[in-house]
């Protein structure tokens, strides 16, 4: 099959997936139906590498309503990238949904896994879109599909939770990055994704400085301070949505968008020299800071790694901004590696949930010692965020710091040092109460007697598979920066032409 | 005299005066039409502004009372801003605007020679009027039926057809006064003498419009005074034994239909819609007729509409 | 012969099943008529787009004498396409009036109502299609006197005095733009359209020429409801009866605003009305406050008629601004919002009426969780919504985004950021909506509402597909928008 | 110059005489009178045009060779009959809204729809509280 159909194919399966699903009333059936779609669908975005490592870009053109503007999707590496982890995760969430949602006993599942493959499908969109204009699209449909999973629940504190994540991601992608859009398609006449960007040449450094900064705030999944609040609120959704939120397909999308704007929209060259990063590096520089600062304060669990990923996403931001080779890559293996890591964690925490009903951290003392294999997962993935050897999470922080020596950014350097040991301090703790501290007197009898274990077998497979993923991302870091490269050497001819 | 007709309207607040006074306006305004030649036009505003819209005001304040209250003094403001507004305009445009009367302005120079000029030949009849306004415009004229009908359809929609009936004998809403009048049997006699006159003088306007002034719209309105007076005087229920209201609404229908008949008869015969010349194998004949035609059309159309919007307003007076 | 005689037989046909349908007693068959004329209609309408597609023009002399002395009827690509707007959306509301007719009004009734629709649109169509300014008066005067009597027609009794509001502001209008007709044939001696825009240029200087355009401009802003004189608008649209007002906001300001464009640009010529006159310092200042106020207003309404009404301030005023802005992008903009607007808020309207039909009320209150008790309305009515915000893949989409493209090409900024906030105001209260019809309990007494039949159900349907088919394929909206504004802005370079 | 355009100016008058009328009178009727004032003085306005000095009506005859022009005749027949539709429908409504609220004054309608309009969100006060 040729890539555009097999982008397109990326596209129809999880919708197809997801209309099926409605017909079904039978539980099993259903989730049969998602494992193979999610199944499908992975192979397919697998079976899109062998195009783009021989250099293939052929765009697939869907519709074109304005000259100029057409609706059309074309592969990529970094795309690809993030497609392979979006769908690669969602089968993992997949197993790990069915699992939560009937150890939970939660209604409106039907409903819930239907949002769940549309916010894939769109996920899929974004990381194959071949202009800014389908970007959009798929940004706003992800934003629409997820909606009514945040507030799944159905209560006041799901709505008002899902009010805040709504109106901060249609305020911010309408109010600044569709005018960034708009402003960058009246300047160029084109919004396509192209090699080296589409801006040099036609903007000056300060509307570059003004439309970075818009782009940049524009992407409120990027969750740059101070339009990070979404990702808190929507922490009242149920666990394996915060996962598809903080991991597998929306805070992704927006780094993702960040990045995919920085190389292709305007080329990092032209960032380097018209310094047009610099508001957000140092905005993406304090949030991730100040981020990882409010994690410490917080006991919920979710909450703390909602900030966390706040923190975190800064890091891709900054690299995207960094705008030299070893930043970008960095960036972009930080995608994958904290959706890894991310993922995890939030495994763990909704097979805390499911097992014994805690949300605090205060509340987890000794836990580790009745629910071993979640809390090891736990440790896994908090070290691969952190970023130290031999989790995937060291490489990306890795180049991250090469980059910032490379622009010479020494108190940046220094903030992402800091920055890693506040990591250090508000995710290991959690772990050592787990571990080393006893259980808490009066639930001591209760966990004797048995009523308390692991969480079902659908919840502890896939957390710990993520947890081997950790690891084996660090191994397999070379083939990623090996795979990344062509971004540069793409880039390179249409740098020199200035 | 026209301007002080006016403003006397706006000061007084009985609104029979005012409704009679703009009657007279109306006449006035007839009497000008007349001196600037245009004597079609005044012999339409005489019958419409004098006789059949004054009929409809008299007929609507019988139901909505006599007196309004004097404005508000802080509402005054705004529209007066408004008027001088637009009179300055209008002030200021008049100093580029041709002398009147002068015979070298735009106006005479276009468009309006070959009326003048080709008519009796291409269209026929000696009143110029009617031949610019059944052929040469009678698209406009064809819309203008419509805007009558769709008066009608309107007035119908609103207030009902004016088909109630009751064992009451309705009387007369415009005419307040109508124990007094009923008893004037002088008057009656009279009327009777003069509606009989009235009619065949509407149709005499009509069949004659291509000769001196008239046509189907005056003979309509002429007809439909006809009627007016008739009902005025005898009652409303008379009148509709007359010509009951069921069977006239059907008329403004039939009348437009009348119209664009020839107009898609035309079409038919491989020509224009309302292109004349094909309604008949001479053109000059094709041009006659068709224009008899839809002034026939015309005719039935304004009159039953009048009659039909005059009862609609007389049933609901009571 | 069909073919050369279309643009006749476009008028005739609605104007012609008029009369015959208020003489059938039979409401339902007087429907049928009804419906059998204006899908025709639709079908000439298409035919003709065919005929000038790619930007010739027709001209058809009625009775058969040549302009200036006749009257002229002339069809190009942009009244093609005002065609195509006028009897489609009517055909569409006309398919669903039967249905929603039959629970307010007695079955004689009926019959009338269908004439006073047929007679508006053929106006309208006649509006369109006439190429002789004295026309335009006498057809925008039927379609004038039909709306009265339709808006009149509500149940509400402040429907009565809306309308009559309508009927002097209107009727203002007409006459303003009578006298304006007038002096323009004072100083060249006739009133076919192309005929003046020859002899005008000449006449610049001429002060009856500006006092012509002064009266203009006012009487028409009256009927497009250019802000400040939008004022009879929100009650009218409220007011009216629920399917009625579905057709008038989709064709009537529309309508009015195919004039403002005809004679801005064709008669009075671009270098006349914006070199001259700057009308443009006049209407980009007015739109710019129609659209915050409207969008503005529009968010605090608990009447969702009454909300929409006041979108339609909003986005009328994004038409006047396309056509201020005074380039290519801009004046494609405003023609393509014009036909967009009119497809999505008749369709707007229309679902709302089909809710209304169930639930009978538009109060936000009783409209509550009817994206359940109704999720086929609904639905269609957010994919509506969507559009109205201006969504990518939506028709609403391509109007604003060469609106925006126009503000940018000028440079301004601002005027971009403000589009922009305009439209977070739409989606503000689209989002009221859909927040009250998808995130609110059903009310006791609406329990048993369900979606309403069939009829009504696939016109608000082809709505919202049109919607989006005209978001993906825009060569007749935007495709024709482009060379029409191209040629209406030659003409002055 | 007086001369020339004296018509003109008295057709100014009245039209703002209507016009004032039409927006400053509270009563329904009364403002369709001033409509008609308004608009007949329009009408006055085009048969000026139409005028030529020493000539006749346009009613082709023999003897006479100036004619006055005939074409704003035709268009103010048509006007006419506009207003006359307009007119009558007017006052159809305006006597509706007399038999909705019992008056024609636009004060006394404002201060009813006013009422209308707080019973309306009355109700939906009312119901805000309970749901």
């Amino acid at each position: 099959m040729t890539m555009p159909t097999l982008m397109l194919l990326t596209l129809i399966i999880p919708l197809v997936g997801g209309v099926l699903l409605t017909f079904q009333t039978n539980a099993n059936t259903r989730d049969i139906i998602s494992l193979v779609t999610a199944s499908v669908l992975f192979l397919v975005v697998l079976g899109i590498y062998p195009g783009v490592l021989s250099g293939q870009s052929e765009a697939l053109i869907l519709a074109e309503p304005i000259t100029g503007l057409a609706f059309s999707l074309q592969a990529e590496p970094l795309g690809l990238l993030f497609a392979t982890v979006a769908s690669g995760l969602w089968i993992l969430t997949t197993i790990y949904g069915i699992g939560y949602m009937r150890g939970n006993n939660e209604t409106n599942q039907t409903r819930f896994f239907f949002c769940f493959a549309i916010s894939i499908a769109a996920a899929m969109g974004i990381a194959f879109a071949g202009n800014l204009i389908t970007l959009f699209v798929f940004y706003e449909m992800l934003t629409l599909a997820t909606y009514p999973l945040v507030t799944h629940k159905g209560n006041e504190d799901a709505r008002r939770g899902g009010r805040v994540y709504l109106g901060i991601l249609m305020f911010t992608s309408i109010g600044f990055l569709l005018f960034a859009i708009l402003w960058t398609y009246s300047l160029t006449g084109t919004t396509d994704f192209t090699p080296g960007g589409i801006l040099q040449g036609n903007a000056s450094p300060t509307i570059a400085l003004i439309l970075l900064t818009l782009f940049a705030f524009g992407t409120g999944k990027a969750a740059l301070m101070p339009f990070h609040r979404w990702l808190p609120a929507a922490m009242v959704a149920p666990t394996p949505v915060s996962a598809l939120l903080h991991a597998v397909a929306v805070v992704k999308a927006g780094v993702f968008t960040v990045l995919k704007i920085t190389v292709y929209v305007f080329g990092i060259d032209f960032i380097a020299d018209t310094g047009a990063g610099t508001i957000v590096l140092w905005v993406a520089a304090f949030t991730l800071t100040a981020a990882s600062i409010v994690a410490l304060t917080k006991d919920n669990l979710k909450a703390r790694l909602a900030y966390s990923t706040v923190g975190q996403l800064s890091y891709v931001v900054v690299g995207a901004m960094l705008a030299n080779a070893a930043g970008i890559i960095g960036a972009a293996m930080q995608i994958a590696m904290h959706a890894m890591g991310k993922i995890t964690l939030f495994f763990c925490a909704g097979a805390i949930y499911v097992a014994t009903h805690k949300t605090n951290i205060s509340q987890l003392d000794g836990l580790g010692h009745k629910m071993p294999f979640t809390f090891a997962a736990f440790f896994i993935g908090s070290v691969s965020i952190i970023g130290l050897p031999p989790m995937g999470g060291a490489w990306s922080k890795w180049f991250l710091l090469m980059g910032s020596a490379d622009a010479q950014q020494w108190i940046l350097i220094g903030l992402l040092l800091l920055s890693s040991l506040l990591n250090i301090a508000y995710l290991l703790p959690i772990v050592g109460r787990g571990f080393f501290r006893p259980l808490p007197a009066q639930d001591a009898a209760q966990y004797t007697a048995g009523t308390i274990q692991e969480a079902p077998i659908n919840c502890v497979v896939p957390l710990c598979l993520t947890a081997a993923g950790c690891v084996a991302l660090f191994l397999f870091g070379d083939a990623i920066y090996e795979f990344l490269q062509p971004v540069f050497t793409v880039a390179e001819p249409a740098g020199p032409a200035q | 005299m026209l301007v002080a007709t006016a403003v006397t309207i706006i000061r007084t607040r009985k609104l029979m005066s005012a409704v009679m006074l703009m009657g007279f306006y109306s006449l006035l305004c007839s009497c000008i039409f007349m001196v600037l030649d245009a004597v079609d036009v005044a012999f339409t505003e005489a019958a419409v502004g004098a006789g059949v819209s004054t009929i409809f005001f008299l007929a609507a304040i019988a139901i909505v009372g006599r007196t309004s209250k004097p404005t508000l003094p802080g509402k005054t403001v705004v529209p007066l801003i408004a008027c001088i507004a637009t009179g300055a305009l209008l002030f200021y445009a008049s100093f580029d605007m041709p002398y009147f009367g002068s015979a070298d302005a735009p106006v005479h120079q276009h468009v309006a020679p070959r009326y003048l000029e080709d008519s009796p030949q291409e269209v026929g009849p000696p009143n110029v009027v009617t031949s610019v306004l059944a052929s040469y415009r009678g698209y406009d004229t064809f819309g203008e039926v419509g805007v009558v009908f769709t008066a009608f359809i309107g007035v119908l929609l609103l207030l009902g057809a004016g088909t109630r009936r009751s064992g009451i004998e309705r009387t007369a809403p415009g005419d307040t006064n109508d124990e007094s009048m009923r008893q004037k049997i002088v008057l009656r006699e009279v009327s009777d003498l003069v509606i009989a006159p009235v009619l065949v003088f509407a149709l005499y306007v009509q069949w004659h419009g291509d000769f001196g002034p008239g046509g189907g719209f005056q003979a309509g309105v002429i007809f439909a005074s006809a009627i007016f007076l008739y009902a005025l005087i005898y009652g409303i229920v008379p009148a509709q034994k007359l010509l009951p209201p069921r069977k006239l609404a059907y008329l403004p229908g039939v009348g437009l239909l009348l119209y664009a008949g020839v107009g898609v008869y035309s079409m038919l015969m491989g020509g224009n819609f309302l292109d004349y010349d094909f309604v008949a194998a001479d053109p000059h004949d094709g041009q006659h007729y068709g224009i008899l035609i839809i002034e026939l059309g015309v005719g039935i159309t304004v009159a039953a509409v009048m009659i039909n919007i005059f009862y609609s307003f007389s049933e609901r007076s009571l | 012969m069909i073919s050369t005689q279309l643009p006749a037989i476009v008028l005739l046909l609605t104007l012609l099943s008029a009369p015959i349908c208020s003489m059938i007693r039979n409401g339902d068959h007087a429907w049928k008529l009804a419906m059998f004329a204006v899908w025709l209609s639709v079908a000439a309408a298409f035919a003709l787009m065919s005929q000038v597609w790619g930007g010739t023009t027709l001209s058809y002399h009625m009775g058969g004498w040549p302009p200036p002395w006749g009257i002229e009827v002339r069809v190009d690509e942009l009244s093609a396409l005002v065609l195509i707007l006028i009897t489609l959306f009517g055909a569409l509301v006309i398919s669903a009036l039967r249905e929603s007719l039959r629970t307010v009004m007695r079955s004689h009734r009926h019959s009338l109502y269908y004439a006073t629709f047929l007679l508006c649109m053929a106006a309208l169509i006649g509006i369109t299609i006439t190429g002789d300014a004295f026309n335009v008066f006498v057809f925008l005067e039927i379609s004038s006197l039909s709306t009265y009597a339709l808006i009149a027609r509500g149940r509400d009794r402040r429907a009565l005095v809306a309308a009559f509001r309508y009927l002097i502001m209107g009727t203002i209008g007409a006459t303003f733009i009578l006298i304006a007709i007038g002096f323009m044939y004072m100083v060249t001696g006739t009133l076919n359209m192309a005929d003046l825009a020859q002899r005008l240029p000449e006449h610049a200087d001429n002060k009856v020429i500006q006092a012509s355009f002064a009266f203009f401009t006012v009487g028409i802003a009256l009927k497009v409801a250019v802000f400040p004189l939008h004022y009879w608008l929100p009650n009218a649209y409220t007011y009216a009866p629920k399917a009625t007002t579905a057709f008038l906001a989709a064709t009537a300001t529309k309508v009015a605003l195919y004039v403002m464009i005809r004679f801005i640009f064709d008669v009075y010529g671009v270098e006349f009305s914006f070199s001259q006159m700057r009308l443009d310092m006049l209407l980009i200042p007015l739109s710019i406050a129609g659209i915050l106020l409207g969008s503005m207003t529009a968010i605090f309404q608990s009447d969702v008629k009454r909300l929409l009404a006041w979108s339609s301030v909003a986005q009328l005023g994004y038409m006047v601004l396309g056509v201020a802005l005074l380039n290519t992008s801009g004046l494609t903009s405003a023609v393509t919002h014009m036909f967009n607007h009119a497809m999505m808020k008749a369709g707007l309207f229309l679902a709302l009426a089909a809710m209304i039909y169930r639930v009978g009320s538009s109060n936000l209150r009783d409209l509550a969780g009817i994206g359940r008790t109704m999720p086929l309305t609904t639905a269609a009515f957010v994919i509506l919504g969507a559009g109205l915000v201006g969504v990518p893949l939506t028709a609403g989409f391509i109007s604003k985004w060469y609106l925006v493209s126009a503000a940018l090409d000028k440079g301004w900024l601002p005027l971009a950021a403000l589009l922009i906030i305009s439209s977070l105001m739409a989606l503000a209260y689209i989002a009221k909506i859909v927040d009250a019809a998808y995130f609110q309990p059903v009310p006791d007494q609406h329990q048993n509402v369900r979606d309403v039949p069939v009829s009504i159900l696939t016109p608000v349907w082809v709505f919202a597909l049109l919607t989006i088919y005209f978001g993906i394929d825009t060569r007749m909206t935007a495709g024709v928008a482009e060379r029409v504004a191209q040629a209406l802005l030659s003409v002055a370079s | 110059m007086i001369e020339g355009l004296f018509n003109y100016w008295v057709v100014i008058i009245l039209m703002m005489a209507g016009l004032y009328v039409v927006m400053a009178s509270r009563h329904l009727v009364k403002k369709i009178i001033g409509l008609n004032i308004f608009q007949t003085a329009v009408f006055i306005l085009f048969i000026s045009l139409g005028k030529v000095s020493g000539g006749t009506a346009p009613i082709i005859a023999d003897g006479f060779a100036v004619y006055s022009n005939p074409l704003p005749h035709v268009l103010i027949l048509t006007a006419i009959v506009v207003g006359v539709a307009t007119t009558a429908l007017g006052l159809a409504i305006a006597v509706r809204v007399y038999e909705a609220y019992d008056t024609v004054d636009e004060e006394d309608i404002a201060a009813l729809d006013a009422e209308d309009q707080q019973r309306d969100n009355a109700v939906s006060t009312v119901t805000d509280t309970t749901s």
